[in-house]
């Protein structure tokens, strides 16, 4: 019954897409650094797999131990890696095993949350009660059941996204859940729905395009995820032991004391590297979370 | 005709007793602009009127107008990217534009209250209603025992009829009605000389409105406050307050006595106003007013109203900003038909 | 708290229990790799050992283990001892069985473990307040931002850097283990100091790693509820802002931040099992540790429905504590 | 010709919660016929909680009744599908109250407008779809140019709620539900979008049931009232009737509650009690705020005939002569 307290017709045209992005960007600073670190790894890895003879990442293939120099920029590690190399390969492998794990785990979470909340019933309790289920179990510890029962040597990239999805899912079903029911009780719904507009279409003209900002955000996180599991599987000494992964290099690192023997740059490189691509997937995804949730965003 | 109710019309008004006509409330020369990112908006552009003790004005307007935001600006609760430009709020002798952070946050309830729009969810629902009422008593540093301040909150409950077993409940147990004489008590808690009502019952049912409003009335001759109501439903107005002013476009366009507002408005918008309002008498009638509220972003020229007013396409009313007014008996209006008739405010 | 929601709260914990188990019983069955012909195959080639009777003692191994049955009924045996707390029997560390390790191994986490996740969730949550508080000075909002950066540093590279530069370069904190070596482990002041001094760097690597997202979410819930018309009615009041602070936005901060503090126990712990590695603290984290290392599959499986449990009863707890401190639950 | 709609005997019970044996009677009992020969402006009107946007979701097809059946030219809603459900959602249409929420912030504007037109085949081409919009735009006072192509936070309330009715307008349905369509808009604008609705039964012959809370705006528009009380029927007749000569105490307290745009009607003269929260048994809803209250009270009052074209449901006119619930609509002038 209040009156609509608002602000005055803006008559004066909308300032198009960029001039928004850029603005928003200009208020949100966090976004804008996460934006800038990634864009630069990705550009590091492009480049660097055309300039760099991605041979040298694997063991005997440059001289040891040798500090950084011009002809090996980032040094070379007790195993013969050329460490540049073995960070380009590394940083690629770490992106694969994080988007196809974050991929894959935001889809099914898409999915289960949809069917979840718009169809309800027995399907919405069974899902929900899943969730529920697995949300205590602390997936990195399944994760490292799961990799220490497969056999060592056919551990590779993709077995590694596989494990690390395995668990991963119940995070964004339940966030895209809650979501969609808030959305499925808007009025824009209902209208919809007078207008002859079928269930399908519904969930995906009328709910999905609202939705892209926390599916985003939930792709983010997912990858941030993905990306620490492997790290720490890696790390562990559960990851694929031949692939230059960050967290092999410092699993290998850390095993042979480098910092007390004074290679100092072989655990320093890739942990930089690790805290980059980490960090800047926390800040896209603060950032996201914003966009998603006007009133967060209202007091930039 | 009307089978209704026939007391005589004013007869609220000749029962109060003549108080001396000193206005417990002047504001002058109000001005308040919002730098937003489309552009500078004046939402408030040299509001001035006074108030005695124990009357009761209405503001109306569209949304948009600028009440709430005058609401605010008294209040010193406009924030970025808000700003008050220009101008005083005397309650009494205190000027409160003026006053450093300390003594203004004391003001709010001690000198000028402010009872919210939204009553459903003012209320801070994770601790007891009375705490809520004890810690506005305790920051205008009220001494006594917690037996002495929690009776002082008895009393207010009492004064807006609610239970005193109120004090011990949670808001989420209370209905609209409820919660919102629980802010009125609040609000009347350190006996403030001016209340300020920015649409309290817009949220309630009818009968629950006209409890509130009957509850405000009471409360008001208790304490003899000044109250403003503010409100966009002018049959409430009708019933409730003495006089009325109504706002367009950031501008007070005409203040008036509730009876001369109703019989005879001055100014074309609000005569547009009086003559949309359904009534008993003129059914199937329908005289919307013509076009829309202007942006604050982009004000048409000359007289805000200009555009949508019968008068409108002429020169003065086109291009001149029309000036405040006096007409006889103190009634006031900015409008240029009133232009000679009218006294200047200089 | 009805007695209908108590019962339905405890059938939840088991079905918890129950899932957790049973993903861990049945994911090593699927794959190839044969625990025991693993175990002393590794044994054989550290000499010793000849490898032409090793297929008996393996099958005599299976069949005392109970390997040989059918798969069913393994897994109904297991239960059962799971039940009684019975995690089955070490294979590196043969005659102890998993309960007792992890007996010996749980009071040395257990101190690390709390104190890094309350404080973590202390300090966390008050920056993240102070962070969303538009009163705050304007540096302080700018807070946020280099503790998200901080969420993306794993535990591990944090332990790694600490030990390093401060340990190791500037000598100010032990580099490892849980107490000096040559000291009698007693109730004395000066041990308790030394074990104190021991864990400094494990809990900052652990705090740092998660104290991140403590601020990033309470910096989210805290616009959000600054935004809502109790705190701007409490400003109409006249209220101090101390007040306003405390009981108007902190307080409705913090309830929903509560509920989460279980999940952040299962958080910290996964991270301390590397960090206690990093540091050779005697606790949970490296007696995991040390059995994925030695393919110790009992214990590995007898520590994870342990933390599990742990993580599960914490959640139950604080379910109930719950309607306590928020009012709006109590009647449900 | 089978009735365009009619609720025979409708109830709708809402079990709060699977363990709680405590059930709300949204609606009780609740019976209406709306012929397509005389067009009509019926209000339903009551306050929150009396069951009025319950049956507006009923009539809508969104909620299916516990109890009774809604029937819509001979056939049950509920059991509709494939072709005749579209004919039912194309001639059942609805304006609603909160202009910003109706709007899908992710389209413009036209979204609101393009889809019905796609999905109920309204133009053969898009400059025929396009004209169609602009015609029921200007219809409701507004330049298309100035609305077409923007985002419905570019707009104001007034604009939008305007192109909510438009598309009224443009569907030009049987029976068009306005659930509190002017509540949230300004006092200027009220009287554009009641007079636009009234045309559309006027000159489309459009049957309208216009629910709301407010009666004043009820007792400008409309023919006929039903007033509801916690999911019953108070009072129901001719508009004028029941406004100016209320014989249900309930509405006596909700008419003298109206605060009338003019000084001459003073308001205040019933007493109002407190509204008690228990939930009341089978007897008059409003036994525990009557001021008549009776023992015969805790039974069900059925609807008495007061006068031609106006019928209460209480006891203190027993000596009328009863209506048995599924006759209300014989009290409704067309």
């Amino acid at each position: 019954m209040t009156t609509v307290a608002m602000s005055p017709q803006q008559a004066i045209e909308q300032p198009n897409g960029l001039v928004l992005l850029l603005r928003y960007l200009r208020r949100n600073k966090g976004l804008a650094v996460g934006l800038a670190i990634f864009l630069a790894l990705v550009l590091f890895t492009v480049i660097g797999s055309f300039t760099v003879d991605l041979k040298h990442a694997y063991p005997l293939s440059v001289g040891l131990k040798k500090p950084p120099s011009w002809q090996y920029p980032f040094g070379t590690d007790f195993f013969g890696r050329d460490l540049l190399a073995a960070m380009v390969v590394g940083l690629w492998q770490t992106a694969v095993i994080g988007i196809l794990a974050g991929g894959l785990g935001t889809l099914i979470g898409v999915i289960l949350g949809f069917i979840a909340a718009y169809f309800g019933g027995f399907a919405d309790a069974t899902i929900r009660t899943v969730c529920q289920i697995l949300t205590p179990i602390p997936v990195l510890l399944i994760q490292v059941v799961i990799a220490s029962s497969l056999d060592k040597r056919d551990v590779t990239i993709f077995t590694m996204a596989f494990i690390v999805v395995l668990l991963a899912w119940m995070g964004p079903t339940l966030v895209i859940r809650s979501q969609v029911l808030t959305m499925k009780e808007r009025q824009f719904v209902s209208v919809a729905k007078l207008s002859g507009v079928s269930d399908f279409g519904i969930i995906f003209k009328e709910i999905l395009p609202n939705l892209l900002p926390f599916i985003a955000a939930a792709f983010v996180s997912q990858v941030f995820l993905a990306v620490f599991a492997a790290f720490y599987l890696a790390v562990l000494g559960l990851g694929p032991l031949r692939e230059p992964l960050l967290g092999n290099i410092i699993w290998a690192a850390t095993g042979q004391g480098a910092f007390f023997n004074g290679w100092w740059w072989w655990p320093i490189e890739p942990s930089i590297g690790m805290i980059l691509i980490l960090g800047s997937l926390a800040l896209i995804n603060m950032g996201l979370d914003e966009l998603a949730n006007p009133r967060v965003r209202r007091t930039e | 005709m009307n089978s209704m109710t026939t007391t005589a019309p004013d007869a609220r008004t000749a029962m109060r007793p003549a108080t001396a006509a000193t206005p417990v409330l002047r504001v002058e020369g109000l001005e308040v602009t919002y730098y937003t990112d489309l552009g500078r908006a004046k939402a408030l552009d040299n509001v001035s009127f006074t108030l005695n003790s124990g009357e009761k004005m209405g503001v109306v307007g569209e949304s948009g107008s600028g009440k709430s935001t005058m609401a605010l600006a008294m209040m010193r609760m406009i924030k970025p990217p808000g700003r008050v430009e220009a101008g005083k709020v005397w309650v009494g002798d205190t000027e409160l534009v003026s006053l450093n952070t300390e003594d203004m946050r004391k003001a709010r309830l001690g000198k000028i209250a402010y009872i919210p729009q939204g009553a459903m969810n003012s209320l801070n629902p994770v601790i007891r209603i009375g705490a809520q009422m004890v810690d506005a008593l305790k920051s205008h540093d009220v001494k006594g025992s917690s037996a002495e301040l929690r009776d002082r909150c008895f009393a207010a409950l009492h004064s807006v009829d609610l239970d005193p077993g109120v004090f011990r409940m949670y808001a989420h147990e209370l209905s609209g009605g409820m919660k919102q004489r629980v802010c009125i008590a609040i609000g009347i808690l350190l006996k403030p000389q001016v209340i300020i009502c920015d649409e309290p019952t817009s949220a309630l049912d009818v009968v629950t409105q006209r409890q509130v409003m009957e509850t405000i009335d009471r409360v008001q001759d208790e304490i003899n406050a000044a109250v403003i109501l503010i409100g966009h439903d002018m049959g409430l107005m009708a019933q409730f307050v003495d006089k009325v002013a109504v706002m367009y476009a950031g501008r007070l366009v005409e203040v008036a006595t509730v009876r001369e507002m109703f019989t005879d408005p001055k100014h074309p918008y609000s005569r547009a106003l009086i003559a949309s309002l359904p009534n008993l008498e003129n059914k199937g009638v329908f005289q919307g007013i013509p076009g829309l509220a202007p942006s604050l972003l982009r004000l048409p020229s000359g007289c805000a109203f200009h555009p949508r007013c019968p008068h409108g396409n002429q020169d003065p009313q086109r291009s001149v900003r029309p000036e405040e007014v006096t007409l006889a008996g103190g009634r006031k209006v900015t409008c240029h038909l009133y232009d000679a008739e009218g006294v200047k405010n200089g | 708290m009805r007695p209908r929601l108590l019962i339905k709260r405890l059938l939840f914990l088991v079905l918890v229990i129950w899932a957790a188990s049973t993903i861990v019983f049945f994911i090593p069955r699927l794959s190839s790799r044969n625990a025991l012909r693993e175990r002393f195959a590794e044994l054989a080639r550290t000499g010793g050992f000849s490898s032409t009777d090793m297929e008996k003692i393996i099958a005599s191994m299976q069949k005392q283990f109970g390997l040989d049955q059918p798969l069913l009924q393994q897994y109904w045996q297991y239960l059962n001892n799971l039940v009684h707390l019975d995690f089955g029997v070490s294979l590196y560390k043969y005659p102890a069985t998993v309960t007792e390790l992890i007996a010996q191994a749980l009071p040395w986490s257990i101190s690390l473990l709390l104190v890094t996740t309350i404080l973590s969730f202390v300090i966390g949550n008050l920056l993240g307040a102070i962070a969303a508080w538009p009163r705050s000075p304007r540096w302080m909002r700018g807070i946020a931002t280099p503790f998200v950066l901080l969420t993306g540093v794993p535990p591990v590279i944090m332990g790694v850097l600490l030990l390093f530069f401060i340990g190791f370069r500037l000598k100010l904190l032990p580099l490892g283990g849980s107490y000096s070596v040559g000291l009698i482990p007693d109730w004395s002041w000066p041990f308790f100091l030394d074990l104190m001094a021991h864990q400094i760097l494990p809990a900052l690597a652990l705090i740092f790693g998660s104290v991140g997202g403590w601020v990033l979410s309470m910096r989210g819930m805290g616009i959000t509820i600054q935004g809502e018309d109790y705190v701007n009615f409490a400003e109409h009041k006249g209220l101090t802002p101390g007040r306003i602070f405390r009981d108007y936005y902190l307080r409705n901060t913090l309830l929903p931040q509560v509920t989460g503090l279980a999940l952040a126990l299962g958080t910290v712990v996964t991270s301390a099992i590397i960090v206690e590695g990093l540091f050779a603290l005697p606790g949970i984290g490296s007696l995991i540790n040390v059995a994925i290392r030695a393919n110790d599959f009992p214990t590995i499986y007898g520590i994870v429905i342990f933390i599990t449990i742990a993580v599960a009863v914490l959640m139950a707890i604080l379910e109930f504590v719950y309607p306590l401190i928020d009012p709006r639950v109590k009647n449900e | 010709m089978a009735n365009l709609l009619e609720l025979r005997n409708v109830s709708k019970v809402y079990q709060r919660g699977l363990i709680s044996s405590h059930a709300t009677v949204a609606l009780r009992d609740f019976s209406l016929t709306l012929n397509e020969e005389e067009p009509t402006i019926l209000t339903v009107a009551g306050e929150s909680g009396s069951g009025k946007t319950t049956l507006a979701m009923l009539l809508l097809g969104f909620i299916t009744p516990t109890v009774g059946e809604i029937v819509y030219r001979g056939k049950n809603i509920s059991g509709l599908t494939g072709r005749d459900r579209m004919a039912y959602r194309r001639e059942v249409q609805a304006v609603f109250q909160d202009p910003f929420a109706v709007f899908n912030p992710f389209y413009t504007v036209d979204h609101l407008l393009s889809v019905p037109i796609r999905r109920f085949k309204l133009a053969s081409s898009r400059s025929e779809a396009r004209s169609k919009m602009e015609e029921s735009l200007s219809a409701v006072g507004l330049r298309p140019e100035d609305v077409l192509g923007r985002f419905p936070h570019q707009l104001s309330g007034g604009q939008r709620q305007r192109i909510n009715v438009a598309r009224a307008l443009l569907l030009k349905p049987r029976l068009l539900i306005a659930d509190e369509p002017v509540s949230m808009v300004d006092a200027s604008l009220r009287a554009t979008i009641l007079e636009t609705l009234r045309n559309l039964q006027r000159d489309y012959g459009v049957s309208i049931i216009y629910i709301t809370h407010d009666l004043t705006t009820a007792y400008h528009i409309s023919k006929s009232i039903v007033v509801l009380y916690r999911g019953g029927v108070m009072e129901a007749g001719d508009v004028d009737k029941v406004i100016k000569n209320p014989q249900h105490p309930y509405t006596q307290l909700l008419v003298d509650s109206i605060p009338w745009p003019n000084l001459e009607q003073r308001w205040g003269q019933q007493p109002i009690q407190a509204r008690s929260g228990q939930a009341i048994g089978e007897g008059c809803p409003f036994l525990p705020r009557c001021p008549h209250a009776m023992d015969i009270c805790k039974t069900r009052p059925p609807l008495f005939q007061i006068e031609p074209k106006h019928a209460a449901a209480c006891f203190l006119y027993d000596k009328q002569p009863q209506i048995a619930a599924e006759k209300l609509s014989e009290q409704l002038p067309a």
